[in-house]
């Protein structure tokens, strides 16, 4: 092949690219807080005893999951307006991965929920606290411990979709190397790099994940 | 002090419990004793309305647990209940186990409810462990701590639901020790078990149930040395002939 | 949108069906070969499988597929497209696959391994007949979850030339320019491909909770 | 390679963009079409071989080109110094502007009427780099995938104006007729066929097919039918693009 | 048949087994006891290998399970264990649950496994339960499953861990029968329990252990009568003076 690796434009923007690392970050972060709202206040709706809500929240998860992100940021980007609600791309692409990482969510905080004994449940009312006090202070804890690997993989996962929202032009990596692409040609070095680049971002995401699990699951189990 | 009066209990088509009358005098013991599958669990449940019951009455201190009664959550902290698997809270440390109800369920502030929980800790004898988690504790450690926290909210009666049965042989001692010290200084205790010693020495009646009826009910000395009933002393023979 | 375009939609749809299948193929299989070796004991193998999974679960399935399409073929390695992308999508899915299921062989009880040890059951029967049907139950919200998400991340194929059918969507949205009716559309048949599977994944769920209780 | 190379395997495969009507688009039929498809077409005729079309999409058009995964591009490649330094261009066989599109309503007569406006264009496009290069900096770009897209932004009311060649506004008048129209134009470009850097020969024989198709009218003829315009007059150098491989 | 020489045991620096010497011929009924944490389920485990040990020797029917030897397979094969925790295979049929390892380990056909396996339910008396699940059984039934299918690796010796200490009092005649039964037939056994009576009734020799050394060994009623050392008494004491 003659073809030569040159990285000057990499080089050249690579504080263009760290911003849009930023950007990537700041998307993945708020989303993903987004996506722990709405799993963990889906779940309760799920488990409430109005039959209604159980099955608005069973059907979300299930239109959610089976539809393709980029179809459902599209829609608010594009159709919401018809409606007169008209979102910049970056809270566009914030809500919409949080309702896409929420609905995954649900489903595996769900799980968790499950597998915690009732006898757990049952301990907290018999000490006279309400049912939300249970949830909250007793059940929500270890229920999360015990699907934290499944949730930090569907995170690293939302973190990659981040990508997705450089469709409607939200401010992240992969638009921002596109651009550096599309100025300089040079799609193997920009590729070569923006993969280096999301590997790091999840690697600290990763850490992220880790600390918290250091610093809030770390209690003995028999 | 609780008194329960033709209380039924159905799961779906079967009926775990039939026409219980039963009341239980404040300060009194009582033993529920009975072959597996009886409904003693399911009785004992009734009483702090961790299951609903369909028929009959149960009064708790004065407060009616009517069918969806409202009355649920004062009852509830007026009785404390043990059960069999401990079910301590794994994330929370053995202080902060003790701490939670005093502080949600009573609005204490921490500073109080931390005092009532070193105090109530160092009655059942565990105060040293009390920044443990409970997954570091022996299993006879952790009944004591479940003791422990029931008492912290200051119960007027206590339910114990076979305490002792998850537990190594040598460690059943140090929870039944703890009971003994908890009957002797005057509490209010239905208590599941199959620890005929215990009975003998703690109860003032031993109740004996069977399919959900209760068989035979007598005070321990009559209970043991005079079974009335056939299926009782069948019972009898099976928990206490193995030794 | 008329019925030409709408049939345009269904030759990608038949695309993404053929994708998703490789995926899942070749996804199952190295996702428990990964399992396994993470979970094997030895502690070289697993930290070398746990960088692996780290690697590929780390970088876009997008990026990995340009790497292997198209870098690999700048240092004289030609692939053709369907083994691009079998090898991207394989990569992709064993290291996501990989970590779910290692997480739920873990999660099977020892005294289940120690049982099977006991009856002098070997590796293979031990794994096979004992502890992976348990860790197949434990995983499988997760797995339906993963696997939907396989399915819509077949799109990025259409990087090596794949005219699937987010791609198909692409190229009739920019001829008719009504991206909304066309993603519509397009939204709807993912929905028709994914929802089989998350409906079977839940029938499977209440089955093995009957069974077991 | 070279076309003798070409000819020896019996197959030209060509480059082509895959959903960009009327230069390079897959049909509902599914059958490659298009300016660039005739003339790809048009091309293996003239080496006497089989063509066979590879749809891609704007960004993996060069890297398909260097890779080998392709042969040539016919692939609505504008003329640009710096793609020059990743290909080698052929001279010009297509001609198109790249515009702004605006509200009637709004006067937008030089570059500086653009400040505080918000923009769309497609991303990597042309008029991506355009737009960015002539805006001022109060003006927000953004920047879609895709046509589509950054014609449905404009047509949603997300953004106020759009970055287009001179096909955009039919598309615009389809969605939301009598609103809009052309506002500034701010280049002419030119598109050429892409090569290999170094691939001598193969450059020599697509810039004397170029001039054929010009003298004997296919040009003409192509031109007719997709472009709708007459043939322009091409400019026989441009700054920084060499058309012959050296 | 099993025999145990100087063999030690280190978890990281604790060491766990010290210097155990111990010897069972063929027929022969052991009881272990002591203390919990004393190193009774360590050592049973490491007779089929379930952990490593690092010192000493042990013999199992001739083959010498040396440190990381490959005779792991036989010995497991000749050496049948019941776990405390039953330790079913939870998505097998109790008759699946029996038929897996000879089939997968002894090769045997299916034919040949299934009627192994009713043979051997039968006899621990289960056998209308072969179709269910082991959710769907009591603890009992469950432990006596596991007995059986221990059995039907046809061992020529067998390793009980506490196996009634997870049951209901009701239950935990039902298993004893089963094991006391096993032991008329003449089955080499090593019995991890704390049920006296039982230990009493079939045991050839009672081994007690603490801290990882066996303290003191002499069959029932000389150990019962007069324990030589302080701490078996001190043990006895609080095992059986309960009732
Ligand atoms: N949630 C339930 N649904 C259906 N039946 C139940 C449920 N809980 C208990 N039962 C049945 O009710 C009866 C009484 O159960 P309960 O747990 O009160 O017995 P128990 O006397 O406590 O027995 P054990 O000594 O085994 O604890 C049993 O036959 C049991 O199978
Ligand atoms: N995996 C392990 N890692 C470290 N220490 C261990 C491990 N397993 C057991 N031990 C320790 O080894 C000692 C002996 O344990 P073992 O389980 O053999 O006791 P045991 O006599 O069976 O007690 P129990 O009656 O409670 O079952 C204990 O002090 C225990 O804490
Ligand atoms: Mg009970
Ligand atoms: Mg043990």
């Amino acid at each position: 092949m003659n073809y030569t690796l040159d990285f000057t434009p990499v080089i050249d923007g690579l504080p263009n690219l760290l911003w849009a690392c930023l950007g990537t970050f700041t998307l993945a972060i708020s989303g993903m807080l987004l996506a722990i709202v709405i799993g963990i206040g889906g779940v309760i709706l799920r488990q409430s005893r109005v039959k209604l809500l159980r099955w608005l929240v069973i059907g979300f998860v299930e239109l959610i999951r089976n539809t393709p992100f980029l179809v459902q940021i599209f829609f608010i980007y594009f159709a919401l307006p018809l409606a007169g609600i008209r979102l910049d791309p970056t809270p566009t692409a914030i809500i919409a991965l949080g309702i896409n990482g929420g609905a995954y969510a649900i489903e595996i905080i769900r799980g968790g929920v499950q597998s915690i004994s009732k006898g757990q449940t049952e301990a907290g009312l018999a000490l006279g606290l309400h049912k939300a006090q249970v949830f909250r202070l007793i059940i929500l804890k270890p229920a999360l411990r015990t699907i934290y690997p499944s949730l930090t993989s569907q995170f690293i996962l939302l973190t990659l979709t981040t990508s997705i929202a450089s469709a409607i032009s939200a401010y992240e990596l992969t638009s921002v190397s596109q651009r550096i692409e599309s100025d300089s040609f040079r799609s193997f070095e920009v590729y070569f790099t923006v993969t280096v680049f999301y590997l790091f971002i999840s690697w600290v995401m990763m850490r992220i994940f880790a600390f918290f699990s250091a610093r809030y699951f770390s209690y003995p189990l028999r | 002090m609780i008194s329960l009066s033709g209380v039924g209990k159905w799961y779906g088509a079967f009926q775990a419990l039939d026409s219980i009358n039963m009341s239980v005098a404040k300060g009194e013991k009582i033993v529920l004793c009975g072959p597996s599958g009886s409904g003693k669990s399911t009785l004992i449940r009734c009483i702090n309305h961790l299951e609903a019951y369909q028929k009959g009455d149960i009064h708790v201190g004065g407060v009616r647990l009517g069918h969806g009664a409202n009355a649920i959550d004062a009852v509830r902290r007026e009785v404390g209940m043990v059960f069999q698997q401990f079910n301590l809270f794994p994330h929370l440390t053995v202080l902060q186990n003790c701490m939670l109800a005093p502080m949600r369920a009573l609005g204490l502030n921490k500073a109080q409810a931390e005092d009532r929980a070193r105090t109530l800790l160092e009655r059942v004898k565990i105060s040293e462990q009390s920044e443990k988690y409970p997954a570091q504790l022996s299993g006879g450690q952790q009944q004591r701590v479940a003791i422990a926290r029931a008492l912290c909210m200051r119960p007027k009666a206590m339910l114990f639901d076979e305490p002792t049965s998850a537990l190594d042989p040598e460690m059943v001692k140090e929870v039944l020790d703890t009971m003994i010290a908890l009957a002797e200084e005057g509490m209010t205790m239905i208590c599941v078990t199959h620890e005929m010693g215990f009975a003998r020495q703690v109860a003032d009646r031993i109740v004996f149930m069977a399919s959900g009826v209760i068989v035979e009910e007598a005070p321990p000395a009559e209970f043991f040395s005079n079974p009335k009933h056939e299926r009782t002393r069948k019972f009898l023979g099976e928990v206490l002939g193995r030794h | 949108m008329g019925r030409e375009e709408f049939l345009f939609l269904l030759t990608g749809l038949k695309w993404t069906v053929a994708l998703s299948a490789v995926a899942f193929v070749c996804g199952c299989v190295a996702g428990l070969m990964v399992a396994l070796l993470r979970t094997s004991g030895v502690a070289i193998i697993e930290r070398l499988t746990a960088g692996y999974i780290a690697v590929f679960q780390g970088t876009p399935l997008l990026m990995q597929l340009f790497v292997v399409y198209y870098g690999l073929a700048l240092i004289g390695i030609q692939m053709d497209a369907w083994a691009a992308v079998s090898v991207g999508l394989t990569l992709h899915a064993s290291a996501f696959l990989g970590e779910i299921w290692r997480g739920s062989i873990e999660a099977v009880p020892r005294g289940q391994t120690e049982a099977a040890k006991a009856l002098s059951l070997g590796y293979i029967s031990r794994m096979k007949d004992v502890v992976l049907p348990q860790a197949i139950r434990i995983s499988l919200p997760a797995t339906v979850g993963f696997l939907v998400q396989l399915i819509k991340g077949t799109s990025l194929a259409s990087i090596v030339g794949f005219t699937e059918l987010t791609r198909a969507g692409n190229i009739i949205s920019n001829q008719i320019f009504q991206p909304l009716t066309v993603f519509g559309i397009v939204g709807a048949l993912y929905f028709l491909m994914c929802c089989p599977l998350t409906i079977y994944g839940a029938h499977l769920e209440r089955k093995f909770l009957t069974a077991s209780r | 390679i070279t076309p003798e190379e070409i000819k020896a395997k019996g197959k030209l495969v060509v480059g082509i963009q895959g959903d960009n009507p009327p230069w390079g688009f897959v049909t509902s039929a599914g059958k490659q079409d298009g300016f660039d498809a005739d003339m790809g077409a048009l091309f293996a005729k003239e080496l006497g071989v089989e063509v066979e079309f590879v749809p891609l999409e704007v960004n993996n058009r060069i890297p398909a080109l260097t890779s080998g995964r392709v042969d040539i591009l016919f692939a609505t490649m504008a003329m640009l110094p710096d793609r020059a330094k990743a290909v080698q261009f052929s001279q010009p066989y297509n001609a198109n502007a790249i515009v702004l599109i605006g509200p009637k309503d709004k006067s937008i007569k030089t570059n500086e009427d653009m400040a505080g406006l918000t923009i769309s264009v497609a991303k990597g496009a042309a008029q991506d780099t355009q737009v960015t290069k002539n805006a001022p900096s109060t003006a927000t770009i953004r920047r879609y995938d895709g046509d589509a897209a950054s014609v449905q932004a404009l047509v949603s009311g997300q953004t106020d104006a759009l970055g287009g060649n001179i096909f955009y506004l039919d598309r615009v008048e389809k969605a939301v007729p009598g609103k809009f129209e052309n506002k500034l134009e701010f280049q002419k470009l030119y598109n050429g066929a892409c090569t290999r850097l170094g691939e001598k020969e193969l450059n020599v024989a697509v810039n004397a097919f170029i001039d054929k198709i010009k003298a004997n009218g296919e040009l003409k003829t192509i031109y007719d039918k997709w472009m709708k315009v007459p043939v322009p007059e091409f400019p026989t150098s441009l700054e920084g693009i060499p058309f012959t491989a050296n």
